[in-house]
């Protein structure tokens, strides 16, 4: 009898046990897996402004703008970030760009609106790992625990997918940077906004920068990554080259992971291109151009993506040379107030020398285009803010719909086809090319678009 | 049945079971997810069980039928509109026919040699589907959000995918004790011990084995078309990523080989711990670093796994803790 | 197809094939001495990586940081051993898998912290020779010359070398070594250590060829397992070849079918081989 | 004064006890024979003495030294060597290689090429066989080969496991032939054997071991004559 008793209470230590293991922890108390968010809001937004004084966010001029209306509202922006894993470092940069929005916007005082509310934009996020599932299952949580106003997205086309099928089964706005993919937009997205220039356009200045630079060329070889990502702007390109006349003499894709393109090269040289356009990721991309530089490929005009416009691409040192990039952004970009008068559109946000310098100031490093990207995601959400006059998020995505200006990041237009909503439509690719300047120092210049260049592209030997 | 009339499997049922209300009861979408993924690790850890545990074969590279049957379930979902369920149940056994004969061949290698099989199939299938344009090749494969509104919506289709998966969990519990009881079961164990005195025993050791293996790999494959329908996409890298494989394989050593209740505690622990980990501000940066060290101290001082570890301290367990 | 090309990359494969055979090696001596299939092998190969380009950055060149190397993989495998295998040396295979695994999550966590996942490279210029179509890289002759030397090495030591036929003894039958005086828990502790010294200079050569992440040596290590079963598990020699064979395989097949297909081809490759010549091309039977 | 005397050893493999309490002595220069049926503890006892396995209880005391915890190569290392049953050679290394992993001890390290030699006049065939693969050897060169290794650590106390097991009897004739000229160089052995015969032929001291407890002991003439042993070992 006192045997069967002992057995039972065994069962229901064992049950107890059990179910707080397997339940309990993410239940009601947010306890792990809900421990407050990494590093977001910094102190410094209370501390005094920075020596080389950012400038304000040009805000929209708020006419009747109540002087000191009630406390301001939180509105709080959630996103998932790849503290660890392959996309840490671009991630990071992204983040960097937002927090110094985020910055500038407390400088302003918040988002106003009319009526004289005022709202202060915080940030949240959590770590993916660079993994899709983890994407999923965060963005869930900033949805229905945190209770995100707005959704930023993660870096990279593939997490960034796997947030907007999240975000748009919970009827969320958000804004995407670090997705280029065009797949993932022509999926029939209602609140989804994307505001990298899509794959399919990634390339195809190059193809006219090559017509204009080397006008004897006729064949060119496309080589691509394949990923996702690569291999959509290989598949967009390949038509567009043939276009304008280009015989494509070799278009073939190589695995992702990839470390010695020696044979691949050989196999490159032996089609007799004019020109090689495609590309990866960075590794393979410096690799890449390492080896052509190291086997003297005497091939005239090279662009590849992702991994030009990457700082440490230099450490290839002389390699880098002549190699072209398509890139988001970059810092010599001219977009302007000026310019904008001059495509007769708005200009909104701070200048780009304003930009460059106040992340220079704060991280000691310039940004790179992922900076640039994150801190467009808040100014472009700003903006939508300010247009709508309110944060219900069906207004936002009229405004957003409606918006079409220019920021230092470039134009930003968005598709309001029902196919391709949210697809970006304006903006534009500049591509940048490593050159050497009067010291011998290894630097970047923007070549391409004329009208955008700050300096004459170089052909290689 | 004999097997059933023991208690065990009837409060491991429960609890399973009871645990997966839960975020019905709260009505909690994130519990929900969070529950999603912790099932479809429990069904990753208990079918490598399956495989591992009884019959000493390591197999690594045991992802490649959670991709497989992800792939040809999206692909029906997709082209043929197939009903998900349905989708699912046919990626499970399209995966089980393949492991039955990819099984014939590979399990007759023993130890170190089968292991590095399992990871070159998986790899192998994986730069296969990169390249493979039926299936979306490189880009992968994507529904159009209007596939779900077959389910009433992309929000309910998540509802839909977590109940299966629910389902999923407890048959993938009630097959591994099931098999463990079984008369099939003892025979898998003297694989284990001794190949080649089991066979003196009258057991024929390939066929079980291959049997063995066609089963343990049709639930990860439900559980990765399960997976990849919520998920509205699959590509290459997510579908054969070789590192869950191994996760699998340390949450089944974390709670006792061999065991049913061991992969279940240890999918459990595995991956709150690192939940708690990774969103602990301190310790993120650290994550891996720590994870690996709790690993090793378990593999070095509790080789036996949590379960494993109760069942030698505490005899009278033995018979509610399988 | 084209000739040239198809000699030209021959020769880069060739050569690359030595890198690739090294690498492979010191996996290959760990599992023939003690049954272990290190896990630990990627990141120990990112190992060198680092080491070279931090010595590089600190105006070391990277061919004399190599020698640097070698006592720092010696170390780093004698204490891994001891903090991490010894202690489940007998247990079954499961086990060491999983000990070594978590030395490759503590090692890819602590190089993460330390570098990030940022992809380096090394500014390394060698001179190359050309003639035709056909170029043989400077660095990668370089490469082939140190990898030649080091197996030349490791065989002297092996079998000129009391302690080296120690390790041939405790390989061979580790209890009669014990019996017959022979320390086995240091030879194999030694083992470890040259194991992870050769996965570390192979992992210094790749630098000076390839840019490179702290995430590489998970590509790099699959890649030891097709050369080590190709060469047979436990056989140097056959590492070597196996290395050899990868390099041109991977080099030849690229001129003939699509490169991304060069994966699928080569782990097909490596599954039939395990299913039929398990010992390896030049393994007995 | 013995060279090496265990007390009172207990030892077994996991749950299962094997060893109950066994003391035994070698006198320095004597040849003592361990025998006993199948399964009565004798390679049990060669294992706990050498360190392969644990003792549980007991003491071994070496040359005046406690040695009971020692591994292996330690007592190796002092000079208590085994030829371990079934040979256990290096098999993919040379005969030459083999000899030479003997001399691992450091005394022996010293003396190695003298030792060759004596070892080479001792077992002549080895000489002409030196460079070939040890697997490759027949069996009786085999155990030639294993006892010349052991020889090779310049041993204080040498013992062998079953030293005649699958071997021709013309072949064992020969190797305890060889036993038989160590002894008169002054060599000190424990000879462990199934042949029971031969080996209290040869010794000078026995113990009779039996369900791992021992039974009798004495000098090796006088255990022959014992009525218990005639019937139980020699089968007549």
């Amino acid at each position: 009898m006192f045997s069967k008793m002992t057995r039972l209470l065994w069962i229901g230590i064992v049950l107890v046990t059990l179910l707080a293991l397997a339940a309990c922890a993410p239940a009601p108390t947010p306890a792990p897996t809900a421990a407050p968010p990494t590093a977001a809001p910094k102190p410094a937004a209370t501390t005094a402004p920075v020596a080389t004084a950012a400038p304000q966010a040009t805000t929209a001029p708020a006419p009747t703008a109540a002087p000191k209306a009630a406390e301001p509202k939180k509105l709080l922006l959630g996103f998932t970030a790849s503290q660890t894993g392959a996309q840490q470092v671009a991630s990071k940069k992204q983040i960097e760009g937002l927090q110094l929005w985020l910055d500038d916007v407390k400088k302003a005082g918040g988002i106003k609106l009319k009526d004289g509310t005022t709202y202060l934009p915080e940030i949240k996020f959590y770590d993916d790992e660079s993994k899709t599932d983890r994407v999923q299952t965060l963005y869930t949580k900033l949805i229905n625990e945190d209770k995100a106003d707005f959704l930023l997205s993660p870096y990279s086309s593939t997490l960034v997918k796997a947030a907007a099928v999240v975000s748009e089964q919970n009827d969320k706005v958000m804004i995407t940077a670090g997705a280029a993919d065009d797949a993932t937009m022509e999926q029939g997205f209602k609140k989804t906004f994307q505001l990298y220039t899509p794959a399919s356009r990634y390339l195809t200045g190059a193809a006219d920068a090559l017509k204009k630079f080397v006008p004897t060329a006729k064949k060119v070889a496309i080589i691509y990554e394949k990923d996702s990502f690569s291999t959509s702007v290989a598949n967009a390109l390949q038509p567009y080259a043939k276009s304008i006349g280009f015989e494509v003499v070799l278009f073939e894709g190589y695995d992702t992971g990839t470390t010695d393109f020696a044979p691949f090269i050989n196999k490159i040289t032996a089609a007799n291109p004019d020109a090689i356009l495609g590309g990866g990721h960075f590794a393979d991309g410096t690799t890449f151009s390492k080896q052509l530089f190291e086997k003297k490929v005497p091939i005239q005009f090279v662009a590849i993506l992702v991994a030009p416009p990457e700082p440490t691409f230099k450490d290839i040192g002389d390699a880098a040379l002549g190699i072209i990039g398509p890139s988001q952004w970059e810092p010599q970009v001219t977009f302007s107030a000026e310019s904008a008068k001059a495509a007769n559109l708005p200009y909104y946000g701070p200048s780009n020398k304003a930009f460059t310098d106040a992340y220079l100031a704060k991280y000691k490093e310039s940004p790179s285009y992922h900076s640039a990207g994150g801190y467009a995601q808040g100014l472009v959400l700003q903006k939508a803010i300010e247009d709508a006059d309110s944060v219900d998020p069906a207004k936002i995505v009229a405004a957003l719909d409606k918006m079409n200006l220019m920021t230092f990041y470039g134009v930003i237009k968005f598709s309001t086809d029902a196919k391709t909503h949210g697809k970006q439509q304006a903006h534009g690719m500049v591509y940048m090319q490593w050159q050497k300047d009067s010291a011998g120092k290894l630097v970047t210049q923007i070549v391409w678009p004329l009208e955008a260049k700050s300096a004459d592209a170089v052909l290689r030997k | 049945m004999k097997t059933l009339s023991s208690p065990f499997i009837w409060i491991i049922l429960v609890v399973v079971g009871g645990a997966s209300l839960l975020p019905i009861l709260t009505n909690s979408v994130s519990l929900r997810e969070d529950m999603f993924l912790m099932l479809m690790l429990v069904i990753l850890a208990s079918s490598i069980n399956i495989i591992m545990g009884y019959t000493g074969y390591v197999s690594f590279g045991h992802i490649v039928f959670f991709g497989l049957g992800g792939y040809l379930a999206f692909f029906l979902m997709k082209e043929f509109q197939v009903q998900f369920m349905l989708a699912a149940l046919v990626g499970g056994a399209g995966a089980s026919l393949i492991a039955f004969f990819i099984g014939i061949p590979v399990l007759r290698l023993r130890g170190a040699y089968f292991a590095l099989a399992t990871i070159g199939i998986n790899e192998a299938f994986r730069s296969f589907f990169t390249n493979f344009d039926l299936f979306g090749g490189a880009v992968g494969m994507f529904f159009n959000f209007s596939v779900y509104d077959a389910y009433g919506g992309a929000k309910n289709a998540g509802q839909l995918a977590y109940y299966a998966m629910v389902v999923l969990a407890l048959v993938t519990i009630g097959t591994s004790f099931v098999i463990k009881k079984s008369k099939f079961g003892l025979g898998l164990m003297a694989i284990r011990e001794d190949q080649d005195a089991s066979m003196v025993l009258g057991i024929d050791p390939a066929r079980l084995k291959v049997l063995t293996y066609t089963i343990s790999a049709f639930f990860p494959a439900v559980a990765g078309a399960l997976f990849f329908f919520k998920n509205g996409l699959i590509e290459p890298g997510p579908a054969f990523e070789l590192h869950r494989s191994i996760e699998a394989l340390v949450m089944v050593m974390l709670g006792g080989y061999g065991t049913v209740t061991g992969p279940i505690v240890g999918a459990v622990v595995y991956e709150r711990l690192r939940g708690f980990l990774i969103t602990d501000p301190t310790l993120s940066n650290a994550h891996l670093v720590i994870a690996g060290v709790l690993l090793l101290l378990i593999v070095l001082f509790v080789t036996a796994g949590v379960i494993g570890w109760v069942r030698q301290r505490v005899p009278a367990l033995r018979r509610y803790l399988e | 197809m084209n000739i040239e090309a198809l000699i030209a990359s021959s020769i880069d494969g060739l050569m690359l094939g030595f890198v690739f055979g090294l690498m492979a090696m010191g996996l290959t001596l760990i599992f023939g001495v003690m049954k272990v299939i290190n896990l630990g092998h990627g990141p120990f190969i990112v190992m060198g990586m680092f080491a070279i380009l931090v010595m590089s950055q600190l105006g070391i060149n990277p061919y004399l940081g190599l020698v640097i190397v070698v006592l720092l993989g010696l170390l780093t495998g004698i204490v891994v051993y001891f903090v991490a295998v010894h202690r489940v040396i007998n247990a079954p295979e499961l086990t060491t898998l999983l000990a070594t695994f978590s030395v490759n999550m503590i090692l890819i966590g602590a190089l993460t912290i330390i570098f990030s996942t940022s992809p380096r490279g090394l500014d390394l210029e060698l001179p190359s020779f050309r003639t035709g179509a056909i170029t043989v890289l400077g660095t990668r002759f370089v490469a082939v010359l140190v990898a030649v030397g080091v197996t030349i090495a490791l065989y002297s030591f092996l079998y000129r070398t009391r302690t080296g036929k120690s390790i041939r003894a405790v390989a061979n039958n580790r209890g009669a070594a014990e019996l017959m005086g022979i320390n086995s828990s240091w030879i194999l502790a030694l083992s470890f250590g040259i194991g992870t010294l050769l996965a570390m200079i192979s992992g210094g050569l790749l630098a000076t060829l390839f840019s490179f992440t702290v995430l590489s040596g998970g590509g790099l290590e699959v890649k030891s397992f097709v050369i080590v079963v190709l060469g047979g598990l436990g056989n140097p020699t056959g590492a070597l070849f196996g290395g050899i064979i990868i390099g041109l395989l991977e080099s030849i097949t690229t001129i003939f079918i699509p490169v991304s297909w060069v994966p699928v081809f080569e782990f097909v490759v490596f599954v039939l081989i395990l299913l039929f010549r398990p010992n390896g091309l030049f393994g007995a039977r | 004064m013995s060279i090496l005397a265990i007390k009172d050893l207990e030892s077994g493999y996991g749950e299962l006890q094997i060893l109950w309490g066994l003391s035994l002595e070698l006198q320095p220069g004597r040849l003592t024979s361990l025998v006993g049926s199948n399964g009565s503890g004798k390679t049990t006892l060669l294992r706990a003495v050498t360190g392969l396995l644990k003792p549980w209880k007991g003491r071994i005391t070496f040359d005046g030294k406690d040695v009971t915890h020692l591994s292996p190569h330690e007592k190796a290392e002092m000079g208590l060597v085994l030829v371990p049953e079934a040979r256990q050679l290096f098999t993919d290394m040379s005969v030459l290689e083999n000899l030479e992993m003997g001399a691992t001890p450091k005394g022996a390290r010293a003396e190695f090429k003298q030792t060759l030699e004596w070892v080479y006049t001792l077992l002549p065939r080895l000489k002409e066989r030196q460079s070939q693969i040890a697997g490759t050897l027949s069996g009786g060169e085999q155990q030639m080969v294993a006892i010349a290794r052991g020889l090779m650590a310049k041993p204080k106390v040498l013992m062998f496991d079953e030293l005649s097991l699958g071997l021709s009897p013309l072949l064992v004739i020969n190797l305890f032939e060889v036993l038989v000229k160590l002894k008169g160089e002054g060599l000190t052995m424990l000879l462990v054997e199934q042949n029971v015969q031969m080996a209290l032929a040869v010794s000078d001291y026995a113990y009779v071991l039996s369900n791992g407890r021992l039974e009798t002991e004495g000098e090796a003439k006088k255990v022959r004559e014992m009525e218990s042993v005639r019937k139980a070992y020699l089968g007549l």
